[in-house]
């Protein structure tokens, strides 16, 4: 055994925040696991999502629920995805490889993003000032993914609840994307 | 300007890469005797047309596609949005 | 007719009645020794030094629409000679010298202003950088003094030096450069070739060339055919589509570059300056309005107009170093053509085609080299051969890996 | 002091009263009044001075139009110049200054410049001050430039904060007046998602201005009611305060909302919000302008436009006369006089360019049918006109109309041509409207009431038929159409005096002759040359004027003399409001690396590199200059070991069948025989054949490879490779995914370094020399089975590895190694000593991967293979790039040892002079090095390689610098590579 711990930081250090009328708070424990289709590999990537998840592969923009709906696939492109589900550590990679075996192509991606939750009544008008998408429940319900540009940040957002987002943004930028988001809320209340 | 992402729908042109003319698909063959010429053409020499243009965009804050964008050079009307990879398939099953 | 502060005293106490026309407004002849196609900024230079270094008279200046109505009358209006490349800096700082003669020279007043250039810089490499510049400059007989932060604070005290994303480190300042008033440059250059004899022929359009076993004899035009043993094109922003009447296929994309002016304020800005780590760059007219720019749109376009996200980002960078403008306001903007070309940089040569010259690819930085431009496609059309200054503006460089790319991005138009 | 022009009626509310100021001078208004109504009801007719001759101005208009009451409002860093009067909301405290004038306001010792106004005639400045050439800029230039411009900016920064945001809609409403209530109504009712933005604080535009009845109810009452309607509909957002001004490709249009500008202080929250909104069809009800006419002294303060006249005494309840004047060439003027007689105020005149009946019976008038005014009377405030046939009247406020210009402006934001009609003698909306625009009501040219709220109902309709929704918007409001004829009257020949056209720039009738007899004919010339339109009105009442008297003196056409085209904004937009958020340390987003917390504990100094903050040196107690610091960081880690932080390297994961060939593709070398667990080093040329990007990719598997890129090309490097994937070689298996932030990254250098990671490294994974030698790779666990990934690469030059872990752990990892580095003193090193290190061992970076530089430059010509495909190498052989002399890197010592190298220094050979025709080349990087005790420096100089031990000057001009150098080899340590592989 080691004479050195290692301990997980989340960028955020677990940030948690309410407002009037919205929430902020950093989802931890997250994983995030991208899967690549292999060219001609489509077939098979859909046979083994059905066998393990019982679900579809995402198209791009959209997103697909296990049927135990603890993992949600992210439709990042037509050949990309994303599972994202609740995770402790690093070996998050291990389970989407065991469950789709040699379907597919896999890269870890927890580490890569932050990831916010911003919900409330108002979330939708302290998203208003830096999303282009259109958050209209009509235009974005849930079962969609959207990936832009937000403050000169990239972030892929997507509906988990109503009035409920998920932010994911770079975890090197993290801090400033926070920023962000206050400076919405506090413009809006 | 707002791009119709053929998977994605409209978006803003702001999340994507300008990169040129849809040509810069067509890379010549680096063995053909003419290599040098070809290159220099595909590289450097435009047709910069006034009027329909295909071109070269990136979604780079979207979906990382490649897409190959019609578009009118005097009034920037988008008449067709294909994705480049598709293109570029279809463009070496005529060779 | 001479101007001078007499005649104006002279003419006002007369009503201004006694002005003369600036240029005649004459109907084509059927042929001439050189035509040269556009009347902005480059084209009349060009007929007015034919004429006035060259001694060649019997010229057209064929102009679509009306004269100057090109990027001459479109741009931001900044003179500078402060580049890198040998294949550059003894053009620009040729150019420069015509400037500092050019009132008296052409007797109407651009307004040249030498209130200083400033280029800011934000990190190490981008100083180490401007050193390896200021000495070309120097090198080739150029002004250029290099600023620590203290020195640029001491010069723009309003500069953001304390709560800046990107904090300065310096810059580097060509105390010759400055502004000049675009407008008066075509106006001042149309003056002063339609009085050695040059027509000035407005609202006519080339629709082609007049081709016989292979030379170019002239241009065909919306007023019929008017031959000649030269033709000189010089219409950058449509290169494109004009040299495409010749069949020719050019190392140019056009592209839409935006510009912006301010309501008039009481004097603000010393000079010029530019932004090292975002896209702007700005100066003060002598009506008071700040004039600035940044990056190009980066599409293919032959608009004159752009779009919002190069807007806000121009303006960003404005804030970003001088966050004291944030209530003035944005007047108006407006979009220029660029040939942008394949390495940043201009051509003035001879085509493949006998008696057809070129003169294009100017990119954004047209405006400052319109003198030398003028010049040296002049020289080129008298002589047939290139002035000593504008040796390296070959159209087959790119065959020959002859690039002169000051920015190093390559074969990628919309970076430089 | 009293509002003696306050008449009744009128929408401010009376029962609240609002304190004020105007150059000191105290007034009351009340709520609802702008400042300029405000001003008027206290009889402050005279509001600013002209931009050339300094004349008296008073406000023309009572809109976004208005050309001359240009106020400087609020004080200190709130200081805002050019503020028009005429849309300014009053509130409690407002302060506001003229501007433009030396001296007093009313006494502007400036104003000289108008009894030598005739030898300032337009573009005299082109014809004089161009002796003695120096007087330029230290004379003549400088007092322009006093003389011009405006406003004053107070040189703070602005203290008010500023947001952005992005709407969508199927129907943007541009303007509240009745055609866009009416189309607002209408699409609202249909369930259509609806945005209607109006500049005004009081949704309505005319209605409010005019005694109009809708529905039978005052048309006020029922914009009112419709503005409470929409506002109360989840589908519709009823935006008052905001500006459209601009209209942009593809149903995007700029909109400004004005937040708190009506208020004493923002309170900390936006001032303005500057909103891109996605329409899918707009409809353009902006409604119309009207012009004045030209005639002598038309400029004088208390000469008016009769709509606003009109709109000060029914929507303000203020009078800006007792005894007003009406000059009208069209039937809306007479509104004016019979509007105003009925709030008993005095008219003392009507006179009308028409022959005819009188439009309407005046008390106590005289009807001039058939008249002209010639000239005005009153230098700060007119208190009479005389008229062509002599007659003088006495009026202390003077009403005209030329007749109404529709607001067609955004409808030319695309450069759509407007449509000339001769019925109403104007421009309305062309054929090529920017797409999804239609236009309805005034602005295109459908002036009378009953119509234009039709005009707006069909609008929304067709919209919404369009994108396949149903109209159900209900039956359009009742309305009369009034009488509105007119008849086209330019100017007053007979005027002697100056006439004015554009009045904020003093642009007159005679300067348009002039610039005609100057051959200044275009439109464009016209502008140019007189600077007409030019100014912060952008000539909204003149250039029509301006282009009439142009169409007569040529003897054309208006619509053949052209129009001028317009440009965004329709209306000035602060520079704070475009930049948004993006200011000062929010300009741009930051990344961190993971050790940044642990580094500020450790006090490191932070450089910007792109977005990222790195640590550049760790200052330790006592070190007074960051040499001490850096030479020390350099000495440990060369002398034991060192550990930085190279998060910042771009990391790309590859994988797929034809990974291997892929990279072999887009590298010059070859990477297909790279064996799993081993990392190469690769250089990438642009297809230009300059070197791109450099950096070494690892093979995790047979199909999995991992690449680093410098910190700068990580983004373009992903971009190339995803071009080269998608558009290159569509049929290849290769897939692409950024992991630069998921993993922190540390370079562990020096003769100690596998000493220390063996402490952290669990002891499953053996990282001897022999099971993991120089260029190895793994992953492998750290700490009692964390995952990590190993690499032995250096960039120092001495026995090194990056190790990295999931970002997560990055901060116990630094923690750990640094723990465990304890006994062979190891030191944290920043970008500096990374520097000095890199340049010692003579590997190129940033300064000499240019863009502008080849492999052969580099002296990495024989890694470009001729036995393959690869990007860059069939056009790296063009002959320009492969000279016998070309430029070479090696490295570069001062003869004279004491001496400091300049980074930017050109080489000149001894003896030549300094002149760009003797260049050699540049000193790209130097540095002190520590080992050698000297001075050190990189550069590329012609046939470099083939001149080692010659002499030569490095060339420093712009420090006045000229020393000796000696040409060496660039690798200065280590030549051998010994120290990588023990």
């Amino acid at each position: 055994m080691s004479e050195y711990t290692m301990t997980a930081l989340p960028a955020l250090g677990g940030y948690q925040a309410s407002f009037d009328g919205v929430t902020l708070q950093e989802v931890t424990a997250t994983a995030i696991v991208s899967i690549a289709i292999p060219l001609g590999g489509d077939d098979a990537m859909a046979k083994a999502l059905q066998d393990a998840y019982g679900t579809a592969i995402p198209r791009a923009g959209h997103t697909s629920l296990a049927n135990d709906g603890a993992t949600r696939f992210l439709g990042m492109s037509s050949e990309q995805m994303f599972a994202v589900f609740d995770h402790a550590g690093a070996h998050a990679l291990d389970v989407i490889a065991g469950n789709l075996k040699d379907a597919g192509y896999y890269t870890l991606q927890s580490d890569n993003w932050v990831a916010l939750r911003i919900s409330g009544p108002r979330s939708r008008d302290a998203l208003e000032r830096i999303c282009p998408i259109d958050l209209n429940s009509a235009a974005f319900p849930q079962g969609k993914v959207a990936r832009t540009t937000m403050e000169h940040l990239g972030v892929i957002i997507y509906p988990d609840d109503t009035d409920s987002f998920i932010l994911l943004s770079g975890s090197s930028s993290a801090g400033s994307f926070l920023h962000a988001l206050e400076t919405s809320i506090h413009n809006i209340l | 300007m707002i791009i119709n992402h053929p998977h994605l729908g409209p978006r803003d042109a702001q999340e994507f890469v300008y990169l040129g003319d849809a040509s810069l698909m067509d890379r010549p063959d680096w063995q053909d005797e003419n290599a040098a010429d070809n290159f220099h053409d595909y590289l450097y020499l435009r047709d910069n047309p006034d009027g329909e243009h295909r071109e070269l965009w990136y979604h780079e804050q979207g979906d990382r596609s490649w897409l190959v964008v019609t578009r009118n050079t005097l009034t920037h009307e988008i008449t067709r949005v294909e994705l480049a990879r598709d293109v570029a398939i279809a463009m070496r099953r005529r060779k | 007719m001479g101007y001078s502060g007499w005649k104006v005293i002279w003419q006002g106490l007369t009503g201004n009645t006694g002005w003369k026309p600036a240029w005649r407004e004459p109907d084509p002849k059927p042929s001439y020794d050189v035509i040269i196609v556009g009347a902005g900024g480059h084209g009349l230079a060009a007929a007015y030094y034919l004429a006035k270094e060259f001694g060649i008279t019997n010229v057209a200046v064929i102009e679509k629409g009306w004269l100057g109505s090109g990027n001459i009358g479109r741009n931001t209006t900044i003179i500078r000679s402060n580049y890198l490349l040998p294949g550059n800096e003894p053009f620009y700082e040729f150019s420069m010298k015509l400037w500092e003669g050019l009132e008296q020279d052409f007797n109407y007043n651009a307004m040249v202003s030498q209130r200083g250039i400033l280029n800011l810089c934000h990190s190490d490499p981008q100083r180490d950088a401007f050193n390896r510049r200021g000495n070309s400059m120097r090198l080739a007989g150029a002004d250029a003094v290099l600023l620590d932060a203290d020195g640029v604070r001491e010069m723009c005290p309003f500069l953001d030096f304390d709560n800046a994303r990107f904090p300065i480190k310096g810059g580097i300042l060509q105390p010759r450069g400055g502004t000049v008033r675009h407008d008066a440059v075509a106006w001042g250059y149309a003056r002063g070739a339609d009085s050695q004899g040059v027509d000035i022929i407005q609202n006519c359009e080339v629709t082609g060339f007049v081709m016989e076993s292979g030379v170019c004899m002239g241009v065909e035009t919306n007023r019929g055919t008017i031959r000649a043993k030269k033709v000189g094109v010089a219409v950058a922003g449509s290169s494109g589509r004009v040299m495409a009447k010749a069949g020719m296929r050019l190392p140019i994309e056009s592209h839409v570059l935006q510009a912006f002016v301010t309501e008039g304020l009481k004097p603000v800005l010393p000079g010029v300056i530019t932004f090292g780590a975002g896209h702007f760059y700005v100066s003060q007219s002598d009506k008071g309005g700040l004039v600035f720019g940044g990056d190009i749109d980066g599409y293919n376009t032959y608009a004159q107009r752009g779009n919002l996200p190069v807007v806000e980002d121009v303006c960003e960078g404005g804030m970003a170093i001088m966050p004291m403008i944030g209530r003035t306001r944005l007047l108006r903007s407006w979009g220029g053509i660029m040939d942008m070309s394949m390495d940043g940089s201009p051509f003035i040569d001879k085509t493949h085609i006998d008696g057809l010259y070129f003169n294009g690819g100017w990119c954004y930085g047209g405006f400052k080299a319109t003198p030398a431009s003028g010049f040296c496609f002049a020289h080129l059309l008298a002589k047939d051969e290139p002035h000593p200054t504008a040796t390296k503006y070959r159209l087959d460089r790119f065959r020959r890996g002859a690039m002169i790319d000051e920015k190093g991005v390559g074969a990628q138009p919309n970076l430089h | 002091m009293t509002q003696k022009n306050r008449i009744t009626g009128g929408l401010v509310d009376r029962s609240t009263t609002l304190n004020f100021s105007f150059n000191g001078n105290r007034f009351q208004g009340h709520p609802g009044d702008t400042l300029a109504s405000a001003l008027l009801a206290n009889g402050q007719i005279m509001m600013g001075r002209s931009f050339k001759y300094h004349r008296p101005r008073g406000a023309l208009s009572a809109g976004s139009e208005e050309p001359n009451a240009l106020v400087q409002l609020r004080k200190g860093s709130h200081q805002e110049p050019n503020t028009r009067a005429t849309v300014a909301e009053l509130f409690e405290g407002l302060e506001a200054t003229s501007q433009n004038h030396r001296g007093s306001l009313e006494n502007d010792f400036m104003e000289i410049t108008d009894l030598f106004s005739r030898f300032l005639s337009a573009g005299f400045y082109y014809k004089t001050f161009m002796w003695p050439k120096s007087f330029w800029e230290k004379v003549y230039e400088p007092i322009i430039r006093h003389s011009a411009g405006l406003g004053r900016i107070s040189f703070e920064p602005d203290p008010d904060i500023y947001d952005k945001g992005f709407l969508h809609c199927d129907l943007l409403v541009i303007g509240g007046g009745p055609a866009g209530l009416s189309a607002a109504l209408a699409a609202g009712r249909s369930g259509a998602r609806v945005i209607i933005a109006d500049e005004d604080f009081m949704i309505g535009g005319r209605l409010n201005a005019e005694t109009l009845e809708v529905d039978g109810i005052s048309g006020s009452e029922w914009a009112a009611r419709a503005a409470v309607e929409l506002a109360a509909m989840d589908n519709v957002r009823l935006m008052a305060r905001t500006t459209v001004y601009g209209a942009y490709d593809h149903g995007i249009y700029g909109a400004l909302e004005r937040v708190t500008d009506h208020l004493v202080t923002s309170n900390g929250k936006p001032r303005q919000i500057l909103w891109r909104v996605y329409s899918r069809r707009a409809v353009l009800c902006a409604g119309a302008t009207e012009r004045p006419i030209a005639f002598g002294n038309n400029d004088r303060p208390g000469v008016m436009l009769a709509g606003a006249v009109r709109a000060y005494a029914n929507r303000w309840g203020v009078s800006p006369g007792k005894r007003v004047a009406i000059f009208t060439n069209n039937d809306d003027g007479w509104r004016t006089a019979s509007d105003l007689s009925r709030q008993g105020v005095n008219i003392s005149a009507v006179i009308d360019t028409r022959d005819g009946e009188p439009r309407a019976q005046i008390p106590g008038a005289t009807i001039a049918m058939g008249g002209r005014v010639m000239d005005t009377r009153g230098r700060k405030a007119i208190h009479s006109i005389k008229l062509v046939d002599g007659r003088t009247i006495d009026a202390d406020c003077l009403a005209v109309s030329g007749g109404w210009n529709p607001n067609i402006h955004l409808t030319g934001h695309q450069r759509g041509r407007p449509a000339w009609r001769e019925d109403i003698s104007t421009f309305v909306p062309g054929q090529d409207l920017p797409a999804g625009m239609s236009v309805a009501g005034a602005a295109n040219g459908t002036f009378t009431l009953a119509a234009a709220l039709a005009e707006g109902h069909a609008a929304s309709d067709r919209a919404l038929s369009d994108l396949g929704m149903t109209p159900k918007g209900g039956d359009i409001a009742k309305a009369e159409d009034e009488a509105a004829n007119v008849t086209a009257f330019w100017h007053v020949s007979e005027s002697k005096a100056r006439a004015w056209l554009d009045q904020q720039n003093d642009v007159t009738v005679k300067d348009i002759k002039l610039a005609h007899r100057e051959s200044f004919r275009s439109v464009e010339h016209l502008k140019r040359y007189t600077t007409l339109g030019m100014a912060t009105d952008q000539g909204k009442t003149a250039n029509m004027l301006a282009l009439a008297l142009m169409a007569e003196c040529t003897g054309k056409t208006i619509p053949e003399t052209g129009t001028t085209i317009f440009r965004p904004p329709y209306t000035p937009i602060p520079m704070g409001a475009l930049a948004g958020r993006s200011r000062g340390k929010d300009f741009r987003p930051y990344r961190l690396t993971p050790s940044h917390k642990w580094a500020e504990e450790q006090g490191a100094i932070f450089v910007t590199t792109g977005m990222w903050l790195r640590s550049q040196w760790f200052p330790q107690p006592g070190e007074t200059h960051w040499r001490e610091s850096v030479d020390r960081e350099v000495a440990a880690t060369r002398g034991s070991v060192g550990i930085c932080d190279v998060t910042t390297l771009g990391k790309i994961d590859i994988q797929g069948r034809d990974a291997a060939e892929f990279l072999n593709k887009v590298y010059v070398n070859g990477f297909a025989t790279l064996d799993v667990g081993k990392v190469r080093y690769g250089l990438m040329l642009r297809e230009d054949g300059m070197a791109m990007d450099d950096g070494t990719t690892a093979r995790l598997g047979k199909n999995h490879f991992v690449m680093t890129t410098t910190t700068a090309n990580a983004g373009p490097v992903f971009r190339h490779m995803e071009f080269c994937r998608q558009c290159l070689w569509p049929d290849m298996d290769v897939h692409l995914i950024s992991t630069t932030d998921g993993w922190a990254q540390f370079a562990v250098a020096g003769p100690n370094a596998r000493k220390l990671l063996q402490k952290v490294v669990d002891s499953d994974h053996s990282i001897t020399n022999e099971d993991f030698p120089f260029m190895a790779c793994g992953e492998i666990t750290v700490c009692g089975g964390t995952t990590a990934r190993l690499f032995r690469i250096s960039f120092s030059g001495e026995l090194a590895y990056e190790i990295a872990v999931p970002a997560r752990y990055g901060d116990s990892l630094i923690r750990a190694l640094m723990a465990a580095g304890e006994e062979f003193n190891v030191v944290a090193y920043g970008t500096e000593a990374l520097g000095v290190m890199r340049i010692e061992k003579g590997h190129a970076a940033g300064n000499e991967l240019t863009g502008q530089t080849t492999a052969a430059n580099l002296g990495m010509g024989r890694m470009v293979s001729k036995k393959k495909d690869c990007i860059g190498n069939v056009l790296s052989e063009r002959p320009a790039l492969n000279q016998d002399d070309d430029l070479r890197l090696v490295g570069f010592k001062p003869v004279n040892k004491s001496e400091a190298l300049a980074s930017g220094a050109h080489f000149i050979a001894r003896g030549k002079s300094a002149v760009m025709a003797n260049d050699e080349g540049w000193m790209s990087s130097v540095t002190f090095s520590p080992e050698l005790g000297h001075s050190i420096g990189l550069g590329f100089i012609k046939s470099g390689q083939e001149r080692m031990g010659e002499i030569v000057r490095a060339v420093d001009l712009v420090h006045n610098k000229d020393i000796e150098v000696e040409i060496v080899s660039p690798h200065f340590i280590d030549p051998e590579g010994d120290r990588l592989r023990v």
